[in-house]
């Protein structure tokens, strides 16, 4: 594949424009573009060592420290799974852990999965990086707020890891955090465990919210000149869609988790009806669990999407980059994007079929459940059709690009039986359900973001990641992650309900022995094939050969920096001004096989684009 | 190459896995039968998908990777291409949503004569309690609950008194007659789960919640609780005991009703009196 | 404010314009600002927190079988022999809606470079929110002396004490910011800071008097949020 | 903030429509009191108190928040995202009332 490699095209940024503010002068009517709306942003340099890598508000600098700190938490919640499945492939080598241990480690990895490591990574990490590199702007809009969106941040993470320290140990009540079990006796960690818990995703949504205002803002109103829209890469278009949900989905976990805290704290009765504990009845009275059930899911569903319309987005622009073909139907890329994002706030109760909610809800929530796989049913076409007639480089990047469309399509089609509401009745609660999610919302991200390491490092570091190193990571991770989910759903067909800490005495389940066994090697092996990433990184850091300018020859525009990896301020003296969408790849007529968005449609009159 | 053939592998690993697993449904003991033909229409269309799409991509890996010399097409958009699919999707949708609805409606409408049972959980157990000949339960209160009245019936309530108490974790049921689950917490949501029944719900404390089936097998079978309730989740185990009519008559028999349970508490009240003034 | 100019774009009325906007490159709110742009999201993002509290109210006092106590009689108060039923709240509303009509002035005389007025008329509306701070803290403790506690009442279904602290207090709690923003941009104003476009103390951004609108913007949200919850909590 | 240095082109509206607005808002909470105090009951009282709740949203919304003036993508973008909210608001009603019938049916009247 290095030939791929061979001489580098250097773009300037500036190439294409003559004349600053357009109008008149020499510049063809053809590439006019209206003049700047706003003056240039006025930035703050920092200087010291803590204003520039510490309280740092470059949004560049934001990111990857949000990608470490997300991938620290990640790792933990990846050494978490790993002692679940010790516990549930060999209980008798598990045997320090207790039943209290297990559903901690439970509810920790989810929790962290979800919400610390993959939305922060996600928003956090790529989307501070690439929103203002990709629409053209020189930061964050509001880099002060956005540094604050951080700390707000490594501040949460904080907080939860303290509740693996206080007494009682981490909440143990399931990522969903159902009351009344959540903070009552007979769960472990339901006195400090669940009010840290609480207090850090309060504090994780509030740090969210300067964040997620900053990308909003940046994409909407800090565009450069000639940037639409609607030629806009599908990563910011992801990343931005995804965050508008985060602003509305989040406020209902916050509230949720303030009157969880509130019951804890003062004993109100929002989600505790009268209970009877061990003989004796509680100063509870009235409430309602099924409430918190609507809250959290009302936040819980789009989140599932926060964390995958990114990857759509992402995963849309490395296939197209590497097989050298533009995206397929754009505009039904980006209106499926929409329309997944807006139909997310209208189907949260399918995780809720059976949780004794009106029974009659279940038609409405089955039928937009099922629309929504309308929409994604044509991303994935799209992406199909993409690398179809396409010139594929089989990099490593293609190839996460290639294990995500395996898995998510599996995870995609597991989730039509959950969704539609009476197939969901025999599978819910049981690991067809684990092992849909972890298809669809934990390994396919997961590829996404391994591809887009591969992809960006060396325009964040200037040097390529070790393609040899980087199959094998591939590999072990594709093979193994899929030989650990696809069998686990026939576990769920058995009847094996989640979350239970030993299964082995009932008849029907014994023979899954065998099986879980074979799981939890596949995991441990996964889970280590994580480590040939890290020291991939550390090598090519060190030893890596140098990338320079746009080396993959892409069009979008954060491989047109005038530096790389790009600085403070990214576009040097002047903005860069866009003529075209992001992926004019292979046109017809043109001398290279892309053309860039910054190339005036004067320089390449003579080829037939069709689209600009 | 390499990476097609691997590929391709993976897809034709899954097909084989789903033949020829040994791990599948358990036989199903209830009406749901409805259930599993609605998940295997969903494994023939999804499944399908799955396998075509996944085909395709191979295809497209092998057909077209990089070559020096060829360049790609140049295609941003073809609508009716566009169309077709999205027509063929959503038509393969509704095939799939429209059976999930109508077994739904029956899933939430009970039959008539479907015979009432309270499903009582707590951490970490069940009980049961069937209506006596008026054929009702009796309402009920949490704080009523005490040894002496362990389902918290209202003593006030005329159809609670010859309620039929069933104060263990196996309950016996009449094969071919169809039951409604009334579940009920005393404490946290749990769920009264028996694989071979197909059906599930909630039992949530401060509401009821309801499901029903029929059995259709005599047999013994598992109760598993399907819902997290803490640390005793994974021991909250049950048992049904599906028998024939003249089988299960005889066990009814046996039970004891709400009313005789109050007669002997209070004989033993009675005795106890009786020895104190002794 | 009729549409803003800009060089080079033709302002559309109606939907078309809003397609146009959209569709147009650099901005899709054409001369919006940035902070009043990210002001008007950050508050669509509360409109979700406080519906989701009254939303979470409505299903709690709906599903309770227990009497919901009388908000009428509850927030009444006793003046000169007559029982006045929410005289209390009518005070404190009109006391809110006036510190709003004040700020809406202040935003006016601001982008007319007023600096005394607009100064005098924030202050006003600070101290006004201040008024009603202390009026809920009076309504407070009012009630707490009446036995009326988080987790019990008094008057009927448990729950009513604790929707009535957990929103009022949310809500009070977003008026106590506000009229700390609204101290230290009264004294801003004064300083003319934003008449000589004085960097932020934080942000180091240059200042300007469309940062009177943006608090502008989240007073009047306050007082938005207010008119739910007076016609929810002390009404229904 | 770059957008600050742009030349001035922000018109104010007259004084008077702020005091307009201002004078109808305390009207219509008098009017919103009024339900109140005269104890309209039923689906009278409910109309009554949403009308009024709306209208004075609206009118602080519309006119002191400037809505009115905005352009429509900017009143779009935030009015839209309200249909979930109703959405949410629906289906709750939906449900507490579904919760109300349960407990009633089981914990009081039996049957």
């Amino acid at each position: 594949m290095t030939e791929d490699f061979k001489d580098n095209k250097v773009i300037h940024a500036q190439s294409s424009e003559t004349i600053p503010g357009g109008a008149g002068g020499s510049v063809p009517d053809l590439d006019y573009v209206r003049p700047a709306e706003v003056s240039d942003q006025d930035l703050y340099h920092g200087h010291s060592f803590i204003t520039k890598w510490v309280f740092c508000q470059d949004a560049k600098v934001i990111g990857i420290q949000y990608f470490c700190l997300a991938t620290f938490t990640g790792i933990i919640g990846l050494i978490l799974s790993w002692l679940m499945r010790l516990q549930l492939g060999f209980p008798e080598a598990a045997g320090f852990m207790t039943a209290e241990h297990y559903y901690q480690f439970v509810t920790m990895h989810g929790m962290i999965m979800v919400v610390y490591f993959l939305t922060a990574l996600f928003l956090g990490g790529f989307g501070n990086y690439l929103i203002p590199l990709m629409v053209g702007a020189r930061d964050m809009v509001f880099p002060y707020l956005n540094m604050v969106s951080f700390w707000s941040f490594f501040v949460a993470v904080l907080v939860l890891l303290a509740s693996f320290f206080v007494p009682g140990g981490p909440t143990g009540s399931g990522w969903t955090l159902y009351p009344p079990q959540a903070i009552l006796e007979g769960t472990p960690g339901s006195g400090m465990g669940i009010i840290l818990m609480c207090v850090s995703l309060i504090l994780f949504v509030a740090g969210f919210t300067m964040g997620g205002l900053n990308y909003l803002i940046t994409v909407l109103q800090a565009r450069t000149r000639g940037m639409t829209l609607m030629r806009m890469p599908l990563t910011v278009w992801g990343i931005f869609t995804a965050t508008v949900l985060a602003m509305l989905a989040f406020p209902a976990l916050l509230v949720g988790s303030l009157m969880m805290m509130l019951d804890k704290l003062l004993g109100t009765s929002f989600f505790m009806p009268t209970i009877l504990k061990a003989g004796e009845v509680l100063e509870y009275g009235g409430g309602s669990p099924i409430l918190f059930q609507h809250l959290f899911w009302f936040f819980g569903h789009p989140e599932v999407y926060i964390v995958a319309l990114p990857a759509f987005g992402i995963i849309s622009d490395l296939i197209s980059v590497h097989s050298r073909k533009n995206i397929f139907g754009y505009r039904m890329m980006v209106w499926a994007i929409v329309g997944i994002g807006a139909l997310s706030f209208f189907v949260w109760a399918h995780h809720m079929y059976v949780s004794g909610m009106n029974p009659w809800f279940g038609f409405f929530f089955a039928t937009t459940t099922l629309i929504i796989a309308v929409p994604t049913a044509m991303k994935v076409y799209n992406w199909i059709l993409t690398l179809w007639r396409g010139n594929i480089r089989m990099n490593t990047v293609m190839l996460w690009c290639l294990g995500f469309i395996v898995t998510f399509v599996n995870g995609g089609i597991t989730g039509i039986f959950l969704g539609n509401v009476s197939v969901d009745v025999p599978l819910s609660d049981t690991y067809f359900v684990i092992a849909h999610f972890h298809m669809v919302m934990g390994i396919a991200p997961l590829m996404v973001i391994m591809g887009a390491v591969y992809h960006w490092f060396p325009l964040v570091t200037g040097k390529f990641l070790s393609e040899k190193l980087g199959k094998w990571h591939f590999w072990t991770t594709f093979l193994g992650a899929y030989s650990i989910y696809f069998p686990m759903h026939y576990l769920g067909f058995i009847g094996v309900p989640r979350r239970y800490f030993e299964m082995y005495d009932s008849p029907y389940m014994t023979s899954a022995v065998g099986m879980n066994e074979f799981i939890s090697l596949a995991a441990f092996l996964v889970g280590a094939a994580q480590f040939i990433l890290i020291f991939n990184i550390i090598k090519s850091l060190k030893t890596g050969k140098v990338a320079g300018k746009n080396p993959w020859q892409a069009n979008s525009l954060e491989w047109l920096t005038p530096t790389v990896p790009p600085e403070h301020g990214n576009w040097g003296d002047r903005l860069p001004v866009v003529h075209r969408w992001a992926y004019d790849y292979s046109v017809p007529g043109a001398k290279e096989d892309f053309i860039t968005q910054t190339t005036a449609p004067s320089e390449v009159a003579d080829t037939k684009v069709e689209k600009t | 190459m390499h990476a097609g053939i691997i590929f391709f592998l993976v897809i034709l690993g899954s097909v084989l896995f789903h033949i020829f697993t040994p791990w599948y449904w358990t036989d199903i003991a209830s009406n749901w039968g409805s259930m599993d033909d609605t998940i295997t229409l969903t494994f023939w269309i999804g499944g399908g998908v799955f396998v075509a799409v996944c085909l395709f991509m191979v295809y497209c890996v092998f057909k077209f990777s990089y070559k020096e010399e060829r360049k790609a097409e140049y295609k941003p958009e073809d609508k009716k291409l566009e169309r077709i699919l999205t027509w063929a999707t959503t038509l393969g949708v509704a095939a799939l949503l429209a059976p999930g609805l109508v077994v739904w409606n029956q899933y939430v409408n009970v039959p008539k004569n479907a015979l009432e049972i309270d499903v009582m959980a707590w951490q970490w157990g069940w009980q049961y309690r069937l209506p006596g000949e008026d054929g009702k339960l009796g309402t009920t209160k949490i704080v009523n609950i005490n040894d002496n009245n362990p389902f918290g019936i209202i003593l006030e309530d005329p159809y609670g008194k010859d309620d039929i108490m069933i104060q263990s974790d196996v309950i016996n049921l009449k094969n071919n007659r169809p039951v409604k689950i009334l579940l009920r917490s005393v404490d946290v949501l749990h769920n009264w789960y028996v694989p071979q029944f197909r059906a599930k719900m909630d039992a949530v404390p401060g509401v009821v919640t309801y499901y029903w089936f029929e059995p259709n097998k005599v047999g013994e079978y598992e109760v598993l609780c399907a819902e997290y309730c803490g640390v005793g989740h994974y021991a909250m185990r049950g048992g049904v005991k599906v028998q024939s009519e003249q089988d299960y008559e005889i066990w009814l028999q046996e039970q004891e009703t709400f009313s005789e349970l109050i007669a002997k508490q209070k004989k033993i009240e009675l005795n106890e009196t009786k020895l104190a003034k002794k | 404010m009729s549409d803003p100019k800009i060089e080079g774009y033709e302002f559309k009325p109606g939907f078309g314009g809003m397609a146009a906007d959209t569709a147009s490159d650099q901005t899709m709110f054409k001369g919006v600002h940035w902070g009043k742009a990210m002001m008007w999201i950050f508050l669509l993002s509360d409109t979700f927190i406080f519906s989701c509290f009254l939303i979470s109210y409505m299903k709690g006092r709906g599903s309770t079988p227990v009497e919901w106590p009388n908000a009428s009689e509850v927030f009444g108060l006793h003046v000169f022999g007559v029982d006045v039923p929410l005289l209390l709240i009518a005070i404190m509303t009109f006391v809110l809606i006036t510190s709003s009509g004040t700020m809406a002035l202040a935003v006016k005389y601001g982008y007319e470079k007023n600096r005394k007025m607009c100064g005098w008329l924030i202050l006003a509306t600070a101290i006004g929110g201040l008024t009603f701070v202390g009026m809920q803290a009076f309504e407070w403790s009012k009630l707490i002396h009446e036995g009326v506690r988080p987790w019990e009442n008094p008057f009927g279904a448990a729950q009513f004490g604790s929707f009535f602290f957990m929103i009022t207090g949310f809500h009070g709690t977003h008026v106590s910011i506000g009229v700390i923003f609204l101290f230290i941009y009264a004294y801003k104003t004064f300083a003319g800071h934003y008449d000589e476009r004085k960097r932020g103390w934080f942000t180091s951004m240059k200042g300007d008097y469309v940062e009177i609108e943006i608090l502008g913007l989240y007073w009047h949200f306050v007082d938005l949020v207010w008119v739910f919850i007076f016609a929810f909590f002390y009404l229904w | 903030m770059a957008e600050a240095d742009k030349k001035e082109q922000t018109t104010t509206h007259k004084i008077g429509i702020y005091l307009w607005i201002w004078g109808l808002l305390f009207v219509l909470s008098f009017f919103s009191y009024m339900v109140d105090w005269y104890q309209f009951q039923g689906m009278l009282r409910w109309s009554l108190i949403l009308i009024f709740m709306f209208l004075k949203a609206g009118l602080i919304m519309a006119f002191f928040m400037h809505l009115f003036w905005e352009r429509y993508a900017l009143v779009n973008v935030l009015l839209w995202p309200m249909t979930a909210i109703a959405c949410f608001i629906f289906l709750m009603v939906a449900e507490f009332k579904y919760t109300l019938f349960t407990r009633l049916l089981y914990f009081f009247v039996g049957g």
